[in-house]
């Protein structure tokens, strides 16, 4: 299984994605700088986290433009598994592949700390090695993850079933304080139609290994790596 | 034009420095050439206050691979790895413009650290304000803690952890210091040296403006209501473009095509080329007009004294500059060829092509002033060594002022602020902050790195030998309590102004005490920074010494932390029951002095401690460990509960001669003494560390044990105080937040 | 030609710099500022031959990169223009 | 009455946001965009008598918490007003 990581300037969770993919889950994992002409015939697509361009002007709004964006955007068409983390969330949004915005967090200050968000649907190929309504403990680590999105827009999402994260109590259940951010309806992460573009504002990856304290972000990366062994997708 | 002596005087010169200026020169200086001579021999850049005292301390070592001197200090890791750390301070720009000096500060040593070929991987602070109840500190802390983070978070470096205090004598001078740690192969350290005769010298980052002209002699001068004037000379960070620099420069020292490489932090241009320079023993020929430039008509003194941030000056072996550029082109970066290396000595600064400035480098830097300045024991001293408890009422709710204690701030969780930085980037964080000291683990191998920042000013300002001693003596004490073996110091002295005799003196007596340390718990030191002039109307701060100790911990898996992991455990206390409560928290807190003095550190016994700290995490006979110091142990016991659900203690000290005097009691509990430390151990441990600690001379008690949801007290048998965990929890995590939220 | 350009979030966007603004001017005193919403304001240099192209350049970039339409909306002022 | 106050870096201030901006303009074609400076824009509802009272009020609050003096200058506008 061979994932790309991509990178952009700024972006700075890219080691720690090829590291949990490479070392922790022992993938074949490749850096894609952002000029690239192609994907180096990755199976998964992972935009990392980080800071693209600084985050100046608005959070992924200049790496979009990027040309490795265009590749990303093929694979993705072609049904290939994307998944954006935090800064990568963020660059799928802004390239409206997946739908929303986000906008700075509810008390404005940026926020890394443990949360809880329960996986709402298993039908990706990032969570179906899951159970529907399981918690995992991973980290934030934010100043904008605000989701927001017209109120049609998040009834169409929720209709189609393509709030697949949200924010939650240990115990899975929802409310105000558990929602670090002020994200609607508690939104952590989305898919897309297709189901194979999956955008997050935690870090999965961050969450492999016990030695830093959790390693419930696993599930994600395990469930893409078996989804494609099983339908020997691309 | 020859220069009056308005101007001379404006650049700070005193005359006999000025004498010397024209000795090297055998002539007048040109605008240019003075203001060289200016910020090279500013405080800042010089040290030429500090400098005599600096050398006494202790910096050598088997581990050390770098002392002082070069951009950051450097240690042997084991592996083939280097680490490679230094502290930094941004005390002034911080107070002038918090968000981006604070932001500044950790831009500049973030390049201290690459500069060396090292990659940075953990950053940590060390702050001083006033009291949180003047709404003008809240907003300077705002703005500090948002622009550490807003940098720090951008670029990718995890701050790990730090320290945060609160007194009165810091609400006009807050300081602002950052450490920042990188890794390195041993054989790949850069160096920031010129060498070679028609290298290129070729300039990259950042275009050069107007900022922070004489921001070094602004950094050397006292604050008076002037100040603002002197405003346009902050600057604005730029993490993106640092993050680019970061990783084209580590990926040009890959390539061996270069030769040295600098930053350019204060002074800029001018102390980058004249430092590689200097170091060569070489020239460096440049030319200004050369120099990207971000506003129009900058003279070349604008441009040699801009302090514009995120630039970089390198040296590349010639023949080899397609290869550099090529690098720098990839991370859409433009490296500008400025001028070579010459071997004349000379630093020659063109205009176009006509000569400007012309300086030999050696005499610039060798000759530069150092002072003995005098010193002498400052009369207050002998007012406040005064404490006579005969005149205070105890407490009589003990309880209630365990507490009370337990929610200052300075004692109270630090989470409010360190949740706002991004602590966990580049997975290696392998304790949170809040938990103790910072431990980073280095992949690839099974070691981690551990580090502390201490420094304590109101012990400096009691007694500043003994105040250096402890600080020294709590940071190596804090790595050793997460099961690491100290290695290595750096440090940051906060001090007023040098040329009054009294802060001389405070300065003197620090230095000694950190280097009586550093020699007794045999921790070289390997680099620093001074900040004098840390006055605002002539009200000088505590004198504040910060040290930075960095240890290593062999097998990552035998790290330790402050939390109690689970009930049935025995509670030992290392080190003696008995505190003191000469500048005590309590004794601030509760009596609002500031008198007495501290208790003195042990050194020997110290080290006996530290080694058994090491001794027992590696054979794992204890399960925490977390070290005494503000707030005495009833403080400790409860910062080793909280954080960990409901594991709450039982605990009896034992009464020690005097424990039947009026405060006998109230020293049991928040008394403060160094060279303590509460451990947890299982059963079957207990003997093993007994009988290690009786082998040190380490005076060990069982003192209680773990378990149940509240935290009992007891001297000699006698309840004193009973708390439940979750109170002392909401008054711990609530004690610092509650001032922040709206 | 100088040109400016204000983004601004759209009304239905919840704005939490605007709320803490108002909320720190009410606690100083200056409770008759009872709304603030706060936008970004570029001021672009644009080499262009006529004011109606700096106009037309100016407002593709505000579209393409300067706001988000998700949640944002734009005005571009030319100078030596009146508006459309 | 509405009134609007921007806020921009002085000139003598890198502006490290506008310069990212012209460089990406650059990189999508729209060379001539040769210089972008950021700031930003706040829209204030103030209850006042008049417009000189609602510009004071604007004014104090520019300069007191929506501006940065050391590094930031501001500008302010009210309806009905053609400014001082
Ligand atoms: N400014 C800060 N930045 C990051 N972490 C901090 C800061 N201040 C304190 N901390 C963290 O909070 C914890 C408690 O700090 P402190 O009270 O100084 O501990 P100790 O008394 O054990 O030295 C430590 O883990 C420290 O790293
Ligand atoms: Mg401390």
């Amino acid at each position: 299984m061979k994932f790309a990581v991509v990178e952009f300037p700024g972006s700075n969770c890219d080691h720690d994605a090829y590291h949990a993919t490479k070392h922790v889950l022992g993938q074949d994992a490749e850096f894609v700088w952002h000029k690239d002409a192609d994907l180096g015939g990755a199976d998964v697509v992972v935009l990392p986290g980080g800071f693209s361009y600084g985050d100046y002007l608005r959070t992924g709004a200049i790496a979009r433009f990027s040309p490795v964006m265009a590749r990303v955007r093929e694979f993705a068409d072609a049904g290939g598994p994307v998944i954006g983390i935090c800064n990568g969330f963020q660059v799928l949004l802004e390239a409206g592949l997946l739908e929303g915005a986000l906008l700075r967090n509810r008390d404005l200050k940026f926020l890394c700390e443990h949360v809880h968000i329960r996986i709402e649907r298993t039908d990706t190929p990032f969570t179906a090695g899951a159970v529907a309504g399981q918690v995992l403990r991973v980290p934030i680590a934010h100043g904008e993850g605000n989701f927001h999105a017209s109120p049609e827009t998040v009834a169409a999402l929720e209709a189609n079933r393509q709030v697949i994260f949200r924010y939650c109590a240990e115990d899975g259940e929802l409310s105000d304080r558990s929602n670090p951010n002020g994200s609607v309806s508690a939104i952590a992460g989305i898919c897309n139609a297709g189901r194979n573009v999956v955008g997050l504002m935690p870090h999965p990856e961050r969450a492999c290994e016990s030695m830093l304290g959790s390693t419930d972000g696993r599930v994600l990366f395990e469930s893409v790596i078996s989804s494609i062994a099983a339908t020997g997708v691309v | 034009m020859s220069i009056d002596q308005t101007t001379i005087d404006a650049h700070g010169f005193s005359p006999e420095e000025f004498q010397r200026l024209l000795e090297i020169l055998g002539r007048e200086p040109t605008m240019t050439e003075l203001g060289i001579f200016s910020v090279m021999w500013s405080e800042h850049c010089s040290y030429k206050s500090s400098r005599l005292h600096l050398r006494r301390f202790p910096t050598e070592g088997p581990r050390v691979v770098q002392g002082p001197g070069e951009n950051a200090g450097a240690v042997d890791i084991g592996d083939g790895i280097t680490a490679v750390f230094k502290i930094e301070s941004h005390n002034h720009p911080s107070f002038i413009e918090p968000y981006q000096g604070a932001a500044t500060g950790v831009g500049g040593i973030i390049r201290d650290i690459f500069t060396m070929g090292a990659r940075p991987i953990a950053l940590l602070n060390s702050l001083r304000f006033g009291e949180l109840d003047d709404p003008a500190t809240k907003r300077l802390i705002d703005g500090v803690v948002a622009g550490i983070a807003g940098y720090g978070n951008s670029i990718g470096i995890p701050t790990v952890g730090g320290e945060i205090a609160f007194e009165p004598g810091y609400a006009g001078n807050p300081l602002v210091n950052v450490f920042c740690l990188g890794v390195a192969k041993a054989d790949g350290l850069a160096m920031g040296l010129a060498s070679g005769a028609g290298n290129p010298v070729y300039y990259v980052g950042a275009k050069t403006g107007r900022d922070g002209i004489h921001g070094a002699t602004m950094a050397s001068a006292e604050f008076d209501e002037h100040s603002a004037d002197k405003r346009p000379a902050v600057q604005v960070g730029d993490p993106f473009m640092e993050k680019l620099l970061l990783e084209a420069c580590l990926e040009v020292m890959r390539t061996d095509a270069l030769v040295g490489i600098q930053d350019m932090g204060a002074a800029g241009l001018t102390c980058s080329t004249s430092e590689m320079g200097a170091r060569g023993d070489v020239g460096i020929e440049i030319d200004v007009a050369l120099v990207p430039q971000r506003e129009t008509g900058m003279t070349p003194y604008e441009i040699m004294l801009s302090e514009s941030q995120e630039r970089m000056l390198l040296v590349a072996q010639r023949g080899r500059e397609a290869e550099v550029e090529r690098v720098f082109a990839k991370w859409d970066l433009h490296a500008v060829r400025i001028g070579q290396v010459t071997d004349d000595g000379l630093l020659r600064i063109r205009d176009h092509g006509e000569v400007v400035a012309e300086i030999p480098n050696r005499p610039l830097a060798d000759r530069a002033p150092l002072y003995d300045r005098p010193t002498e024991r400052p009369a207050y001293l002998d007012d406040v060594a005064q404490l006579d408890l005969a005149t205070l009422a105890p407490p009589t709710d003990l309880g209630q002022v365990w507490l009370d204690l337990l929610g200052t701030p300075v004692i109270a969780s630090k989470r409010w602020v360190y949740r706002q930085y991004d602590h966990m980037v580049r997975t290696n964080t392998v304790v949170l902050p809040g938990l103790g000291a910072g431990v980073v683990r280095v992949k690839g191998t099974t070691r981690a790195l551990v580090f502390s920042l201490d420094g304590n000013g109101r012990h400096c300002y009691l007694d500043p030998a003994e105040g250096g001693r402890l600080a020294m003596a709590e940071a190596a004490r804090n790595v050793a309590c997460a099961g690491a073996v100290p290695i290595g110091a750096t440090n940051c002295l906060n001090f007023g102004n040098p040329e009054r005799p009294d802060i001389m003196w405070q300065f003197s007596q620090a230095v000694d005490g950190i280097a009586e340390a550093c020699r007794a718990l045999d921790v070289p030191i390997t680099g620093g920074n001074v900040s004098l002039y840390n006055e605002t109307d002539g009200q000088a701060i505590y004198p504040t010494p910060v040290l930075g100790v960095v240890g290593v911990l062999d097998d990552v898996s035998h790290v330790l932390t402050r939390v109690f992991p689970e009930p049935d455990l025995d509670i030992v206390l290392l080190g003696d029951p008995a505190g003191g409560l000469g500048g005590s928290e309590y004794l601030k807190q509760h009596h609002g002095l500031v008198r007495g003095t501290p208790c003195a550190v042990d050194l020997d016994r110290e080290r006996a401690l530290q080694g058994l700290l090491v001794d027992a995490a590696q054979g794992r006979w204890i399960r925490s460990a977390h070290d005494g110091s503000d707030g005495g142990l009833a403080v400790t016991l409860a910062e080793c509960c909280v954080e960990s659900g409901t594991v709450g203690a039982q605990i009896d000290l034992p009464s020690w001669d005097g424990a039947d005097d009026r405060f006998g009691v109230v020293q049991a509990l928040f008394g403060e003494a160094p060279s303590r430390v509460i451990v947890s151990v299982a059963a079957g441990q207990r003997d093993q560390l007994l009988s290690s600690a009786r082998e040190r001379s380490v005076p060990a008690t069982v003192i209680g044990s773990t378990g149940g949801d509240r935290l009992r007290l007891a001297v000699a048998g006698q309840s004193v105080a009973d708390i439940g965990v979750d109170e002392a929890e909401h008054a711990w995590g609530q004690g610092l937040t509650r001032h922040f939220e709206r | 030609m100088k040109t400016r350009v204000f983004v601004t979030l759209k009304p239905s966007v919840f704005d939490p710099q605007g709320r803490t603004i108002v909320e720190a001017l009410g606690s100083m005193g200056y409770a008759s500022v009872h709304d603030v919403r706060q936008g970004k304001y570029f001021e672009l240099e644009v080499a262009a031959a006529t004011v109606d192209e700096a106009r037309a350049t100016v407002s593709e970039v505000a579209d393409k990169l300067l706001a988000n339409p998700v949640i944002e909306s734009y005005r571009v002022e030319v100078d030596g223009d009146d508006g459309p």
